[in-house]
């Protein structure tokens, strides 16, 4: 029988995973946005598990909030991308470093 | 004019004196400034010697009274105020007698120099302090009068500032005074601990209750509050007046003008010491430790700086060591309880030595301030004047029956012989070897500078001639009391109880008590005086010093190669010196240097200070680094810092 | 109620091995296909805690939009694949011990605190469905918040634009407020040029 | 409550928001040359905000909720919005002279800082999780946007990359967090939550998952150690205009979101998170004013003086006492005017296009303008925290702050890193009056650049002599 | 109890600071102007502290001329200002002081307003520091005087006087910190900054212990005691006459006065349990000080070491209270202790800052600072020989001038604490005589030395005025410091009252 803690164990994998992606990747800027929406992806599937067990409609609409805000934090991040794309030629996480110290 | 502004006046018109001289010194010009000044130590010369006269001759009520009130706090009154007792009232006579002569005598002396005006600001200087000295009323005033006449001799030593050797013998003189002053002021840190007041009488009063106290200092040993009281000021005196081992910077005092030597560093400042003891009689009274320490130093610096005067070419040297000798006589009358004797002593001493330093003054201005002896002889015809008051001098040192020399010093052999404390015997001892000394180079002076063959060059020579009016007239008026002064008053200083009234001696240990029962009149015992082997031991010197010195001059070198080790040791002046220069000065420096530069520079500043900025600098560049500029390892540190909080706060706390 | 916990089990499966492909896979096209991928499973599985509207929003609008947004961009910048070997940081042990690290600390807090308690059971549905229900909520209890995630949105737009749309000179495009301001006199010039000569 | 009456209460957001727009549309329809139009309008968007805020504005001790309890209007939010606008104010002004220089004097920087200013006012009066996650966001998203704004520097989009990374990381994080806190007490709501941890939830170990996790994010965003490394980077990295807007109006922002997530939110943990924070204010004080003593770059000198001093702001916010929360927020509020006069110097040394970044800069700066040296020499003791300038009577408050709460050890440890921060500061001053100019050409900015500047100088010591009526306000907002 | 109804002591203060701002405003080419204002100002708040003492009260060991309005409402921290016999001499003695430093800074021709303005706004910061009753108000003078001191030393300073302004700042701002902390820790407990309430506020022993030492390592920075005073030579050294004198003359001052004013009566048991300490330091102080000095070369830091030296002995009369009851079991002796510091601390005013001048004028003239640049001065400028020979000598404690005086009370006292402190504080009669003689010997007496002193030329008007002043002042206070004494009495024996009765509760 599942329980609560079966989605929340979910959810962490994924977390872990996301943030693993990010700082264990050395070479593409793309992967570490993707890692990102799994960051959000997890805390998602954490929020409706929460609020189908707490009966309580808060945690969906908060998903829904946090899948407008993903949406939109992935348009600038492309653009952003994009941006450093035609100025530095690479998005190899690796050339970027030159701001340091 | 009532007495208080007529003893305000004596002090102040030096003062007003010096401060016209040395501060308008170019608006009054010379004659201005010698006159000014002159006028000035004369009119307190005039009133000191009214005083005098009514101490002495009416009776006098001793007065003891307030000037003003210098600081009053924590229930101590610190004042300026005088003290005019026979002792007070003899000293203020004597000393604005002799710098009442020696300004005149500077006159003539100092005639072209060109800091003429200035010397003589510095000479009132001193007569000022000199008497604030001898007035004073408690300690604070004494300790003033004290410095400042160090302060003034320091000046006047370094008078000539650009002779390096007079520069040197100034701080020299003033640095030994300072390492006696250290004695001195935790005497009277002591006194005031104990006593609870400054003021002379209040401490006598307090005196005797002390006796019995005591002062721990090293853990477990314990002093007389009495003994080290009185050692201590009497360090300050051992500086002052020259005894060993303080007694170093006297000879090189001699850097100095004439009129100083004469003035300063043979009358007046260097007996402040002797006249400082006798002032606190009462309390030595009350320590014979005390009083036998003196004895011993009296005797030591009485006979061995007399030696070393035996040796010395420069004239005024010698007169220098003379005055060691003859300053240590009269500390030793001070150990033997004979205080009055002392300041007999003091009082003729200072006429005589005076005279004597004055004469040689002349001799030095007549062969254009050179002053080796070798290089004179055969004076006493070009200068008759000086030789014969030299003469005067020269008989009244070595204690010739009449004299005043003579009264003083036989009756401080007599004082010693009589004395029982430990050391007496040695100071006996000391005290006659000393007459043959004296004797001796006292005469080998005389013989060198007036007889025998000129051994001065031509051309020196034919400049030479007897000294102005202004320089004789002094040495004949120092001539007079030279000769009678003791004859005078030795009757009534010493056994008529004039100084009774501020000298106190316990009875039991009295010397004069036992040599008044003998004492039949200054005259009776001047007669006496040429039975006594006192007498006849300075006739040998006399004997000696002639033989050699008038009928075979040679003799002397031969005797000096005889006895070389000694010749030589007596040449050094025992080492002291050389000890002080190396060891003192040296050692000093030597510490200073490593405490400014390893404990200072390298240590505290370089690594404690610069040292922990530095390492900041490192641990900041160190860090720097790992700002590395990959995005993981940021994301990484913090990932780390989440886990860590985690870890910490939530895991470990459960 | 085995079923349910098939549906379970594979699909959380699928989505766990399909984000470890996400952030291992060398080449980001496969990437963004299998963030697809773990998207869908994911959705399945939010089906299955009653979020219907989400899931499918999640399918629709993140797979059809974004993952579309981010395909579009991977192939935009054409990055050599070559250099983008998708290697990993040298302290890889160390990086992997930390994530695991994590995980664990939160298995702890799920396991052990007595969350597997709260088992999964089916209860009386709802009144209306989860779209309407959500609907109602976002209106209502969430206005405030509906509305500033509206300006969300729209930061993003401006931002997007300001950082990537460039004028480029070749391209023709209309300056309105330079129609506004425009002078008659602008609109014709009128040279002078002489007559061409005759034959030549 | 009515619909309207709550409308009113969000009145200075809506304005705001609005103007916003306004300005966003406003300026597609102005030529470059006309472009001052945008920058007049921006002006009196913040001048009109500030009026009805202070029409309104709450009396100490009060606090009204609406929308549901997802809003809040309280003395706290309003002071904090008040401020906001005055920075914002200044650093329009500021920037101008730059933008203009450097060529980005675009209408997108203005409705852009329009947009992070509306995040910040809606975390300041956020009362429930979501609204202060979707204020931050807008707050974030907008300022990722404006480092990346000028298009051709390569420096300039490195920052804004990495600042959007880390940042997505950290609000990652502190959404985890909010999830757990949600799961534990199963409400959004601020007040709520509270009310949850008073009812004896204290013990549930999702709360203290969750509020790791939240501080972590708190922290990320303020910039706390070791959660700082974005900063220097991002503040070396943006064009000087944006470093000067993101280096003083988000920190209001932040502070809110702290003060709303901790103190109404999590106030029943408190001990937990105060033992967290007081490690990150211990970190942040010592590496913040160790490594800006290396930095020859000053915009990266001033981010680890920022690094120092958000570890200083930590210790209002730990004791967790009013008087705590009232020193932070006087500490914030004077940090933001302290940050703003620095970059508004550099800003000034760097004419026509040539950023002037690097302290060598500042050479000789008295002899070129006194006046503008003698500003930055205000700045810098009062950001050093010498008395009788501001920075000072910030710095005692929270360590008063923090000893009363039993942190003795931290605040001897504040004022000792103080002491190492104080040289980097005197060196700008030394190379401002002790070193000769390398060009000794004066410096020229326009009028209502040096006019803003003067007070913003002159605020450092009048502020400091008579601190008394910003300290009382700052009190009253948590009366 | 203010003997007037007009706030005096906010005159003394913001006079020279208003002044100092006017003066930054005018015009670089009316530098004229600012200094007859700057002279005008400070000779003003001279005036004004001359008033303050005819109207001073000198019966009571009350606070006198008290003006008290609420500064900070949140803390209550009040703007609150008064003066007792304690710190009234300070006061004009910094007034004094900024006169002289006016004039003596007349030649200077680079950033003359600036120059000027911060010297009077020092002096006013200074007072405040002074007159400050509310230890927060104390605290913020307290550190504010580092600003303007900063720039004098950095703008105005030698070769090297970057390092010495940075080392000063920090090393100064990293002591008064600790006292910072010990100040709300106190007012934490206390719930006041009032300083004549936390007077009377009990403490524990523990508690009073840990404060001390917090406002020892801040007092001890400023005396500066060993070994926290390497900061001092180098800061003198590079610092411009004018900063020196300051320096010497008042800022060292402030450590002293917040040792009577904040140790010892607000943690009288922790002085008692650590004055060991502070003697031995003080100690340390007089001789290890005193020998260093004898080794340096540089006029300046000679003068800054002797400084040292010579605070050792203020130092040394603040703490010999409790060791005089502990060895005597009364009282006596301690009042003479504390009043000998505190004349001790005026009169090193006069001599370290006239000595400091001394040096200016040579410098002004040479440019070198180095004793060996010269030799036979006294030859060509004898009037200025004569000047300085006194103040050397007053500073080898010579009786009749001012040196006597603290030291010669000082040493009194210390004999009744213990013979060892009475006879290594004596030994400065030898190290002080030996290190000032040995350089009136080198610099001032001897053939001329080289070419530079065969030019030099006797003082100027502006120079003769400065030192008359001076050397009237010392001779005055070293022959009859009856007055000065008289205004301190009270207050002091109030003190020892104070001190002497234990606070813990």
């Amino acid at each position: 029988m599942l329980t609560l803690a079966h989605f929340l164990t979910l959810g962490a994998v994924i977390f872990s995973i996301g943030v693993a992606g990010i700082f264990l990747n050395r070479k593409n800027i793309i992967i570490l946005l993707m890692s990102i929406e799994l960051l959000l992806l997890a805390v998602n599937i954490n929020f409706i598990a929460f609020s189908r067990f707490l009966d309580n409609m808060d945690g969906q609409v908060f998903v829904f909030f946090i899948l407008t805000v993903a949406a939109a934090e992935a348009a600038i991040g492309l653009a952003i991308l994009v941006v450093l794309f035609r100025n530095r030629q690479t998005i190899n996480v690796e050339d970027i470093e030159e701001l340091k110290g | 004019m009532d007495i208080k502004t007529i003893l305000l006046l004596i002090p102040l018109l030096p003062l007003i004196g010096s401060a016209v001289a040395g501060l308008l010194r170019n608006q009054i010009g010379r004659a201005g400034a010698h006159w000014v000044t002159i006028l000035a130590v004369a009119g307190s010369f005039a009133l000191s010697a009214w005083v005098a006269l009514q101490v002495f001759t009416t009776d006098w009520q001793v007065l003891n009274y307030t000037v003003y009130r210098w600081a009053v706090l924590d229930g101590i009154t610190l004042e300026v105020g005088f003290l005019v007792d026979s002792l007070t009232a003899l000293m203020m006579a004597v000393v604005t007698f002799v710098s009442f002569m020696v300004h005149v005598y500077t006159i003539g002396y100092m005639r072209d120099d060109p800091g003429y005006q200035r010397f003589f600001a510095y000479i009132n200087l001193f007569t000022f302090a000199m008497l604030m000295l001898v007035m004073a009323n408690n300690f604070l005033q004494l300790f003033f009068g004290w410095e400042g006449v160090g302060l003034v001799s320091y000046l006047l030593i370094g008078f000539w500032f650009r002779k390096e050797s007079a520069i040197r013998a100034n701080l020299k003189a003033f640095l030994v005074n300072r390492a006696g002053d250290f004695g001195l002021i935790l005497g009277v840190a002591a006194v005031l601990m104990y006593a609870g007041s400054l003021d002379y009488y209040e401490v006598f009063a307090a005196a005797p209750g002390l006796a019995g106290e005591t002062i721990e200092i090293f853990g477990g040993v314990e002093w007389s509050v009495m003994t080290f009281i009185c050692i201590g000021l009497f360090i300050g005196a051992m500086a002052k007046s020259a005894q060993v081992p303080l007694h170093v910077w006297l000879p090189d005092s001699m850097e100095g003008p004439t009129p100083i030597s004469a003035l300063i560093h043979a009358a007046t400042m260097v007996t402040a010491g002797i006249f400082m003891v006798a002032r606190m009689s009462p309390l030595y009274e009350l320590s014979t430790t005390a009083l036998s320490f003196i004895l011993v130093i009296g005797a030591i610096t009485a006979l061995f700086m007399g030696l070393v005067g035996i040796v010395q070419n420069d004239i005024k040297r010698v007169i220098a060591y003379s005055t060691l000798s003859q300053l240590g006589y009269m500390t030793v009358a001070l150990g033997a309880s004979a205080y009055s004797v002392a300041i007999f002593h003091l009082m003729t001493h200072a006429f005589f030595k005076a005279l004597l330093f004055l004469a040689a003054g002349s001799v030095i201005i007549a062969l254009h301030h050179k002053q080796d002896m070798r290089e004179m002889g055969g004076l006493g015809r070009i200068m008759p004047i000086t030789a014969v008051t030299a003469w005067i001098g020269s008989l009244a040192l070595i204690g010739f029956p009449f004299t005043a020399g003579f009264f003083s010093k036989d009756l401080i052999i007599e004082s010693v012989k009589l004395s029982d404390l430990p050391g007496a015997g040695f100071a006996t001892f000391a005290v006659y070897a000393g007459v043959v000394v004296t004797a001796l180079y006292t005469f080998r002076l005389l013989y060198l500078t007036f007889h025998g063959k000129p051994r001065t060059d031509e051309k020196t020579l034919s400049h030479a001639q007897e000294s102005p009016w202004v320089v004789t007239l002094p040495l004949i008026l120092l001539a007079i009391p030279s000769l009678v002064i003791g004859w005078m008053t030795v009757e009534p200083l010493l056994f008529g109880g004039a100084l009774s009234d501020s000298i106190r001696v316990a009875a039991e240990h009295d010397p004069l008590v036992h040599i008044g029962e003998h004492f039949h009149g200054a005259t009776a015992f001047a007669l006496h005086g040429f039975m006594t082997p006192v007498f006849w031991l300075a006739m040998t010197g006399v004997a000696i010093a002639t033989f050699i010195y008038l009928f075979r001059p040679q003799l002397a070198d031969t005797i000096k190669g005889r006895v070389h080790w000694a010749w030589s040791i007596l040449d050094h002046k025992y080492g002291f010196d050389e000890l002080y220069q190396k060891y003192i000065a040296g050692g000093g420096l030597g510490l200073a240097g490593f405490l400014a530069n390893r404990g200072d520079r390298t240590l505290i500043d370089g690594w404690l200070v610069h040292g922990s900025a530095r390492l900041v600098g490192a641990v900041s560049l160190r860090l720097r680094t790992v700002q590395t500029g990959f995005l993981y390892h940021y994301a990484f540190a913090m990932i780390i810092g989440l886990v860590t909080l985690v870890f910490a706060f939530v895991i470990l706390r459960g | 109620m085995p079923i349910i916990e098939t549906i379970f089990y594979l699909f959380s499966g699928v989505l766990t091995l399909a984000a470890l492909g996400v952030v291992t896979s060398r080449n980001p096209v496969y990437s963004v296909l299998l963030l697809v991928l773990s998207f869908f499973s994911a959705a399945c599985i939010w089906l299955l805690l009653e979020a219907e509207f989400l899931a499918i929003v999640l399918v629709l609008v993140y797979v059809g939009a974004v993952m579309v947004l981010f395909l579009f961009v991977v192939m935009m910048l054409d990055v050599n694949l070559e250099k983008l070997k998708a290697g990993f940081a040298s302290y890889l042990p160390v990086g992997v011990l930390v994530a695991l690290a994590m995980a664990a600390q939160l298995f702890i807090l799920i396991w052990s605190r007595g969350m597997d308690t709260l088992v999964l059971q089916n209860h009386p549905a709802p009144d209306g469905s989860n779209t309407q229900l959500l609907g109602e909520w976002l209106f209502t209890e969430f206005l405030y918040p509906f509305e500033i995630a509206g300006f969300i949105l729209l930061v993003a737009i401006v931002s997007a634009i300001a950082l990537t749309h460039r004028k480029r000179p070749e391209t023709r495009y209309q300056d309105p407020s330079r129609q506004v301001r425009i002078q008659p006199g602008e609109r014709v010039r009128i040279i002078q040029m002489d007559a061409e000569k005759e034959g030549n | 409550m009515s619909g309207l009456a709550e409308l009113q209460l969000a009145l200075p957001e809506i304005f705001v928001a609005a103007m916003a727009c306004v300005v966003l549309v406003a300026d597609l329809f102005v030529t470059e040359e006309r472009r001052g139009l945008t920058h007049t309008l921006a002006l009196l968007t913040l001048l009109f905000a500030g009026i009805i805020t202070l029409r309104m504005m709450m009396p100490a001790g009060e606090s009204m909720l609406a929308f549901s309890d997802t809003f809040v209007r309280d003395r706290f939010g309003d002071i904090i919005k008040l401020f906001a606008y005055l920075v914002l104010i200044a650093v329009f002004v500021y920037a101008k002279f730059f933008l203009r220089a450097a060529g980005l004097f675009k209408g997108e920087f203005y409705s852009l800082s329009l947009f992070a200013l509306l995040g910040v006012m809606i975390m300041a009066s956020a009362g429930s999780l979501l609204t202060v996650y979707l204020g931050l966001e807008l707050l974030a998203l907008s300022s990722y946007a404006l480092v990346a704004l000028n298009r051709d520097s390569a420096a300039g989009s490195e920052a804004g990359m990495k600042f959007f990374i880390l940042g997505s990381l950290a609000s990652g994080i502190l959404l985890y967090g909010m999830s757990l806190v949600y799961g534990a007490t199963g409400t959004l709501a601020l007040g709520e939550i509270s009310a949850a941890l008073a009812g004896g939830l204290g013990d549930n170990p999702l709360l203290a998952f969750g509020l790791a996790f939240l501080v972590v994010g708190i922290g990320f965003k303020l910039g706390a150690v070791p959660f700082h490394m974005w900063l220097p980077d991002v503040y070396q990295g943006a064009p000087a205009a944006v470093t000067l807007l993101i280096s003083s109006l988000p920190k209001l922002g932040y502070l809110s979101l702290a003060i709303r997530i901790l103190a109404d939110g999590m106030g029943g943990l408190h001990a937990d998170w105060q033992a967290m924070l007081a490690v990150l204010a211990a970190l942040s004080m010592i590496l913040g004013n160790v490594v800006a003593i290396a930095q020859s770059n000053i915009k990266r000198m001033l981010a680890y003086s920022t690094i120092a001093h958000v570890g200083y702001l930590l210790l209002g916010i730990l004791a967790g006492t009013a008087a705590g929360y009232a020193a932070a927020t006087f500490y914030t509020i004077v940090y933001t005017m302290m940050s703003a006069g620095a970059f508004a110097v550099l800003i000034a040394l760097s004419g026509d296009g040539i950023e002037a970044e690097n302290l060598e800069d500042f050479k000789g700066l008295s002899r070129r303008n006194p006046w503008y040296a003698l500003m930055m020499l205000m700045i810098m003791f009062s950001l050093a925290g010498i008395p009788v300038f501001v920075g000072f009577f910030a710095k005692w408050q929270v360590i008063a702050a923090a000893i009363q709460a039993g942190h003795l050890g931290l605040g001897v440890l504040a004022v000792v890193t103080a002491v190492i921060g104080a040289f980097y500061y005197l060196r700008v001053v030394k190379l401002m009056y002790f070193d000769e100019p390398d060009n000794p050409e004066p410096v020229i900015v326009p009028t209502d650049f040096r006019a803003v500047l003067s007070v913003n100088g002159l605020a450092m010591l009048g502020l400091g002599i008579f601190s008394g009526g910003l300290i009382g306000l700052c009190v009253s907002a948590f009366a | 109890m203010s003997a007037f109804n007009w706030p005096v002591l906010s005159l003394i203060v913001w006079l020279p600071i208003f002044a100092g701002a006017a003066i930054l405003f005018f015009p670089a080419a009316r530098a004229g102007t600012a200094k007859t204002v700057a002279l005008l100002a400070s000779a003003a708040a001279l005036v004004l502290t001359a008033v303050a003492i005819a109207g001073f009260d000198t019966t009571t060991a009350a606070m006198q001329f008290q003006e008290r309005t609420l500064w900070i409402g949140a803390f209550d921290i009040y703007y609150h200002l008064g003066v007792d016999g304690l710190s009234l001499p300070l006061i004009a003695l910094t007034a004094l002081m900024t006169v002289l430093v006016v004039i003596a800074g007349w030649r200077i021709s680079d950033r003359v307003n600036q120059y000027m303005a911060a010297f009077l706004v020092l002096s006013g910061l200074m007072s405040g520091m002074f007159a400050a009753l509310d230890a927060m108000l104390f605290y913020v003078f307290f550190e504010a005087m580092l600003v303007p001191m900063f720039l004098i030393i950095g703008i105005w300073g030698g070769p090297n006087r970057i390092m010495a302004t940075i080392k000063f700042f920090l090393f100064t701002f990293f002591g008064s910190v600790f006292m910072l902390v010990g100040l709300i820790w106190l007012y934490l407990e206390s719930g006041t900054f009032s300083v004549l309430e936390l007077h009377d506020f009990p403490l524990s022993l523990t508690a009073q212990i840990w404060l001390f030492l917090g406002f020892l390592i801040a007092f001890a920075v400023k005396v500066p005691m060993w070994p926290v005073h390497t900061w001092l030579p180098d800061a003198h050294v590079e610092a411009p006459t004018g900063g020196s004198v300051v320096l010497a003359a008042v800022m060292l001052k402030i450590g002293g006065y917040g040792l009577v004013r904040f140790s010892l009566p607000i943690a009288p048991d922790g002085a008692a349990a650590l004055d060991w300490l502070v003697i031995g330091l003080s100690l340390i102080a007089i001789v290890y000080i005193g020998f260093v000095a004898l080794a340096q070369q540089d006029m300046k830091k000679l003068i800054a070491y002797s400084s040292i030296s010579h605070m050792g002995f203020a130092t040394l009369g603040m703490f010999l209270t409790f060791a005089i009851v502990r060895n005597t079991g009364s009282i006596d002796g301690a009042v003479l202790g504390i009043t000998g510091a505190m004349v001790q601390m005026i009169s090193h005013g006069f001599i370290s800052g006239a000595m400091f001048l001394a040096v200016g004028v040579l410098y002004d003239r040479v440019h070198s600072r180095e004793i060996s640049a010269y030799g036979g001065v006294a030859n060509t400028m004898p009037w200025f020989a004569t000047f300085a020979v006194l103040f050397f000598m007053a500073n080898s404690g010579l009786p009749g001038t001012s040196g006597f005086v603290g030291e010669f009370m000082v040493i009194l006292a210390a004999f009744k604490a213990d013979f060892w402190f009475a006879f290594f504080a004596a030994m400065t009669l030898i190290l002080g005589a030996s290190y000032s003689l040995w350089l009136v010997k080198r610099v001032f007496y001897g053939e001329v030395a080289n070419d530079n002193v065969a030019g030099l030329s006797d003082l100027g008007t502006r120079e003769w005025i400065v030192l008359t002043v001076l050397a009237l002042l010392t001779l005055g206070l070293g022959l009859w410091p009856f007055p000065l004494i008289e205004i301190m009495e009270p207050s002091v024996a109030n003190l020892v009252d104070h001190i002497t009765t234990t606070k813990i509760n």
